[in-house]
């Protein structure tokens, strides 16, 4: 929606396609962070709408244990966001992606990010 | 490996943000990568046959194409890998227009993404392997939810195809709304005279099994397959015994407000919804029938030549299989009581359209007559108020309800017709007349019914000597305006319904904040859900007049009949897969799957193992990130593919 | 007034300027008029609300800055709440207002609006609350028009409408502090 | 403790004509040691020792998957098992993910008072020239050829026993001896606080350090009673590919992250990866967050209720403490 809207969004972001958050086993955006991404940044259905039932609902339980996780073994969280948002909230999307763009960009200015 | 790369212009979509043969030469540097082109149109018949000769010459087996989103045309590409002798699942697609080109503005940064996207393409693709789908059978029934006008539409077009259909409709009659309109626009013919006999013909065709006064409870299954639990809830009536004479309903003493007739008048604990009920069998409402409450009463059964009251009558439960599903659950008017300014309820000469549609009927509580409510008055004036939560994002309700208008106009000439000499003033923002005859439809009203439109909203009404009067603006004059009227109409806006977003839940499709229905593509695939098999159609998409939910609904059934011409169905066959030797038999899949898609395996050493139902199997993933050992994998996006796309495009430390 | 209007000569600084001291979009205005429908003084306006916000949509800087109705204005705020897209008008009101006085626009400084809100200001230092009585004697005599509204005076006593003795809150002193902190904002009225 | 071994003598040899054999404790090398040891036949019963310093997870051998081949019983023979409270908590997890069997288990239940971490009487005599011990409830002399040294035996528990929550075996056939009662307040994730008042920076450098020193030795996985994937773990997985053998601080790390990950919900505290760690990696604190997280979020502790399904495993529509947008 927001790109076939057309909504400008930072260029530094580059999308990894899944099914749906169910599939996040919390390792894969851990390991993109151990990669060297600077951020990760989590979008699917809204909980409740899960298009596959229930996926996002298992996988918020799951986010959310990784981001509390993160501190412990030194990695800001800031670097880890998670959201819900449809298809239809092209908006939204871009609002979230610049929001978050900004946050990895500062964090990095700071020396805080890798 | 052979890796062949192709590179889409999209006319200049994408071309004119990114150097489309700098991404191909990028490519051509990228290991397994055997050739790399770009295209002016890679969906055109020219940019297929290139693709084509290219895997036929060079012997690709891996086909990544930079193009547009995967949703618009990853099945043409499909396609084309199939006819060049290639599985067509070893293609990747990366998507250069919808997350690239059109969402960025610098070329040169649009162009180093671009070349991170496909080297994240090429990098899964080199992982990808061949898949094969299995097939399942299709159940030839077909479930049409809502009885209205568009359900009995689709209902029919779908029988008289000569398949099965089951009509289920939670009110006790089917009709839905349409049933209570007096004529219709832009034709002005009676509404009841159109739709009466489709309701009959649906009620008696051969084909279709009409379950009224029923709620579906419960769905599972997949398309072709779908299990369905019916709700037949407890009329209180046997409808083998009644003859549908309603002296019951004349005897019964209890007053409640007519549903029908939106509270303008009463019915009877026992009632039929309307003359033309189909069926026309009388229900009891067990929310005010003193018999059910008090135990006292019981005329009806008293009365009832047949013998056909069943007080003791419980609801049952049946579970049907059908391979297709139409929703078509309609709308409702949003809330109009938020409109405080406007005297809903305070005053009883403010009505709502629907209520007009009621009075303008001759079967309506006043026989067609228009009177005023508060003192019976042929009014003089009347004043028609459109927008009531409709383009008015304070209230929660941006969008156009698209019929208002037609039917204010609608409204002028009715009144002019049944009063002559009473004056007719339209309040309006902008008038949306874009269908067939439609904008004539509204320069009638004005050049020969003499409607009077006022551009501007209506701030405040308020009585002044027994008249409404209605503070507003002409925002073509100018100036603020005032108009005395004897009866107001409220233009209310449609909205979805909360029963519709509970039925969406359990039918698991996509809905909106409004609750309409989502299709699968506003362009492409405008009756499709988001869950194959399930189609929509009407209002219950977006707020729609009769021709186009009629429209959608003779689409939706053709897209059944689409579907069940099957006798078999091919699977997705991105569906997740064990693999026997990893699985330790913890079952942990099994316990999150959504789908029951998981089963337990006995092998012959006596080890039990997690197997996959492919049939069932909707493609989430969710086991495979549960899985300890990644032993069971979701094809198409294994763990290895994500990892790979992941490390090409950190880039950093690939080795890790 | 009929002139042509010459729409590229617009002043776009303007809106910008009105759009940030409002912290309103003026393009959410589609012109429905419902700002004017329930606005209590469109009718003695030469500029009801809507076409205030019409014009402001397309920069005309001077003929709205020098209107009366931007000191006509009660700040009812039935516009802003009856707006359906929540437009507060009102604000934008607010805005011009101190536009008009900022830029030194004359009829700005003929409007008694300034010497009214230091009177209304200082009741409320005084009193913690208004003290409409006095506020109106003072402000009738200050602007040397002792008999305005004055037909109006017996009908609001009878209905218990204007108390002739002020009343005071508890702590009034608290109050003083807050204007005392605050005082750097006060002086922009 | 001597009334509690011959109680448990007592108690074996009358279950063991049921069981294939019955895992315990014996005699170490030296008086300082334990092993676990396989009691089948009765003429071994008087090999048994329990004492304070039994601090084996004996859960850890009875996953099916863990056994070795001449381990696996046939269907209808049983095993016996001398569990801590520690270590039933163990069993309550394998319980719950189905992966044990109860009726298979006979299992002997005692009270603990906490074991001894030889690791913390280094410091006053070498534990490895250690000759004779005497053993009261308070105080513990030890003995070599040139020094002896008497402590506090409280000084010397293992940190988990510091802040351990149950002292009796929570899932068991028998008890032997009385039920202690639980200590009160206790703040069973006390290590994990204690590592959090850290800076963010200075968390990074303390694991860095600890990771780096890592031998990928797998002892901390192989011991795990809940580490049962055997050949199939992810860890030693080419496909997918999670990890390489290569031995670095960031691949250690990776290591490990994955393992917390596994264990998250499911680790019962039991240390004893910690304690097996070569190289003293306090390994145990990485799936201790997780489960002060789970228990924060959700209530929800390991090992101490078969019937509840694992916070991961389940969802509710309407989160208590999870924001909708983080």
């Amino acid at each position: 929606m927001a790109g076939t809207s057309r909504m400008k969004q930072p260029a530094s972001v580059r999308i990894v396609r899944l099914p749906c958050t169910g599939r996040i086993n919390p390792l894969l955006p851990l390991r993109a962070l151990e990669d060297g991404a600077d951020g990760v940044l989590i979008s699917g259905c809204h909980p409740g709408d899960c298009h596959y039932r229930e996926g996002n609902l298992y996988a918020r339980r799951r986010l959310e244990l990784l981001q509390r996780f993160l501190p412990f073994v030194g990695i800001d969280p800031k670097r880890l966001r998670y959201v819900w948002v449809s298809a239809s909230e092209g908006a939204r999307w871009q609002t979230i992606v610049a929001e978050f763009t900004q946050q990895i960009r500062e964090l990095k200015a700071r020396g805080e990010a890798s | 490996m052979k890796i062949g790369v192709f590179i889409c212009h999209c006319g200049n979509n994408i071309s004119a943000t990114v150097d489309v043969e700098q991404v191909a030469q990028h490519a051509l540097t990228l290991p397994g990568v055997v050739c790399a082109h770009t295209i002016p149109h890679a969906c055109s018949e020219p940019g297929q046959q290139l693709i084509k000769k290219n895997i036929q010459e060079k012997g690709l087996n891996r086909i990544v194409i930079g193009a547009c989103s995967p949703r618009v045309h990853e099945a043409t590409f499909k396609r084309v890998l199939a006819q060049a002798g290639l599985n067509p699942y070893l293609l990747e697609f990366a998507n250069l227009r919808e997350q690239c080109s059109w969402v960025h503005e610098d070329r040169q940064l649009a162009t180093g993404k671009a070349i991170d996207l496909i080297d994240m393409a090429v990098n899964k693709a080199a992982r990808l392997e061949p898949l094969t789908s299995s097939k399942v059978d299709v159940n030839k029934r077909t479930l049409v939810i809502g009885g209205g006008i568009a359900g009995i539409q689709a209902a029919l077009d779908i029988a008289d195809s000569g398949h099965e259909v089951a009509l289920v409709e939670k009110t006790p009659t089917i009709g839905g709304n349409m049933a209570r309109m007096d004529k219709v626009f832009p034709t002005l013919d009676c509404s009841a005279c159109i739709l009466t006999p489709k309701m009959v013909e649906v009620a008696s065709h051969p084909n279709v099994t009409l379950y009224t006064y029923s709620e579906v409870e419960q769905v599972s299954g997949f398309v072709g397959n779908f299990k369905v639990k019916i709700r037949k809830k407890a009329r209180l009536v046997d409808m083998e015994k009644c003859t549908g004479c309603g002296s019951c309903t004349l005897k019964c003493p209890v007053k409640a407000p007519s549903e029908f007739n939106m509270g303008l008048d009463n019915r009877g604990a026992i009632y039929i919804p309307f003359p033309q009920a189909v069926p026309h069998i009388p229900v009891i409402d067990k929310t005010v029938c003193s018999y059910i409450l008090k135990k006292k009463c019981g005329l009806c059964q008293k009365i009832c030549p047949t013998g056909a009251i069943a007080f003791e009558q419980q609801d049952e439960l049946t579970e049907e299989e059908f391979g297709a599903i139409i929703v078509a659950t309609g709308y409702e008017l949003m809330d109009w009581t938020v409109y405080g300014e406007y005297g809903y309820g305070k005053y009883k000469d403010v009505i709502t359209s629907m209520q007009y549609e009621r009075i303008l009927s001759s079967s309506g509580p006043t026989g067609g007559h228009i009177k005023r409510l508060s003192d019976g008055r042929e009014p003089e004036v009347v004043a028609i108020i459109a927008c009531v939560g409709s383009r008015d994002a304070a209230r929660g309700r941006p969008y156009c309800s698209s019929v208002c208008c037609m039917y204010s106009a609608k409204y002028a000439m009715l009144t002019r017709e049944h009063l002559p000499n009473a004056q007719v003033y339209i309040f309006y923002m902008d008038i949306r007349a874009c269908s067939k005859m439609y904008e004539e439809f509204v320069q009638r009203a004005q050049e020969k019914y003499g409607a009077n439109y006022v551009r501007g909203r209506v701030s405040k009404i308020f009585e002044r000597n027994g008249r409404m009067v209605l503070q507003g603006a002409d925002t073509l004059l100018g100036q603020s305006v005032e108009l005395e009227a004897d009866l107001v109409v409220l233009a209310v806006g449609i909205t979805g319904t909360q029963s519709t977003i509970e039925l969406a839940k359990k039918l698991n499709i996509s809905h909106d904040e409004y609750g309409f229905l989502t299709e699968n593509h506003p362009k492409l695939r405008p009756v499709e859900s988001s869950t194959a098999g399930i189609f929509i159609a009407g209002a219950c998409q977006s707020p729609k007049d009769i021709p186009l939910s009629v429209a959608q609904a003779s689409s939706a059934a053709s897209k059944v009949l689409g579907l069940i011409s099957h006798d078999k169905l091919e699977t997705s066959p991105l569906v997740a897969e064990v693999t026997i030797l990893k699985c330790v038999g913890c079952f942990r899949c099994l316990s999150v799957c959504p789908f029951s898609a998981i089963e337990e395996q006995v092998l012959r050493d006596g080890t039990k193992v997690a197997q996959v139902n492919p049939a069932l199997c909707q493609g989430c993933g969710l086991c495979s990130a549960t899985c300890p050992p990644a032993a069971i994998a979701l094809r198409g996006f294994t763990d290895d593919q994500l990892i790979s796309q992941m490390e090409s495009l950190c880039q950093l430390n690939p080795e890790l | 007034m009929n002139r042509t209007l010459k729409l590229n000569q617009l002043d776009d600084q303007f809106i910008k300027q009105i759009e940030q001291t409002s912290g309103q979009k003026l393009n959410d205005c589609y012109q429905c008029g419902k700002c004017t429908a329930g606005c209590p003084i469109a009718h003695s306006t030469d500029l009801p609300p809507h076409k205030i916000i019409r014009m402001l949509q397309l920069g005309i800087k001077d003929q709205v800055l020098s209107s009366p109705t931007i000191w006509l204005c009660l700040s009812c705020v039935t516009c802003t709440a009856r707006c359906p897209k929540g437009v507060d008008l009102a604000c934008i009101m607010d805005s011009l207002r101190e536009l008009a006085i900022k830029e030194g626009v004359p009829q700005a400084q003929k409007q008694p609006i300034k010497l009214f809100e230091k009177l209304f200001l200082d009741a409320i230092k005084r009193h913690g609350r208004l003290y409409e009585m006095g506020t109106l004697a003072r402000f009738n005599l200050l602007t040397l028009k002792p008999f305005q509204d004055m037909e109006l005076l017996l009908p609001l006593l009878k209905r218990g409408k204007l108390k002739l003795t002020p009343e005071s809150i508890k702590d009034v002193e608290k109050l003083a502090q807050i204007f005392a902190s605050s005082a750097s904002d006060s002086e922009v009225h | 403790m001597s009334e509690l071994l011959n109680e448990l003598k007592q108690k074996v040899a009358e279950i063991l004509p049921k069981v294939t054999y019955f895992i315990g404790y014996e005699a170490g090398f030296d008086p300082l040691r334990v092993a676990p040891v396989f009691i089948r036949k009765p003429e071994d019963i008087n090999r048994l020792q329990w004492n304070r310093f039994c601090d084996h997870n004996l859960a850890t051998y009875l996953p099916p998957q863990k056994r070795p081949p001449g381990f696996l019983f046939e269907a209808g023979e049983k095993i016996g098992v001398l569990l801590k409270g520690c270590d039933s908590r163990s069993v309550v997890q394998l319980l719950q993910e189905g992966i044990v069997d109860r009726e298979k288990l006979v299992i002997l239940g005692v009270p603990c008072w906490g074991a001894i971490d030889i690791a913390k009487l280094q410091s006053r005599i070498d534990v490895n020239k250690v000759s004779r011990v005497e053993l009261d409830e308070q105080t513990i002399m030890v003995f070599t050829d040139t020094a002896e040294v008497s402590v506090d035996v409280s000084e010397l528990l293992y940190d988990k026993c510091k802040t351990c929550q149950h002292p009796n075996t929570l899932v068991y056939d028998e008890f032997i001896g009385e039920k202690r009662d639980p200590p009160q307040d206790i703040e069973p994730f006390a290590l994990v606080t204690q590592l959090e008042q850290m800076s963010l920076g200075a968390r990074a450098e303390f694991w860095e350090k600890q990771f780096s020193r890592c031998i990928r030795c797998k002892a901390c996985r192989n011991v795990c009673p809940l580490c049962y994937c055997q050949n199939q773990c992810l860890l030693d997985s080419r496909v997918p590919h999670w990890t390489k053998e290569r031995v670095d601080a960031k691949s250690n790390r990776w290591f490990h992250l994955i393992r917390a990950f596994h264990l998250a919900g499911r680790c019962t505290d039991c240390g004893e990866c910690a304690r097996v760690c070569p190289v003293n990696i306090p390994i145990n604190l990485l799936p201790m967050k997780m489960n002060r997280e789970l228990f924060e979020l959700f209530g929800w502790r390991a090992g101490t209720n078969e019937d509840e399904k694992p916070p991961l495993m389940s969802f509710k529509l309407e989160e208590e403490h999870i924001g909708n947008d983080k």
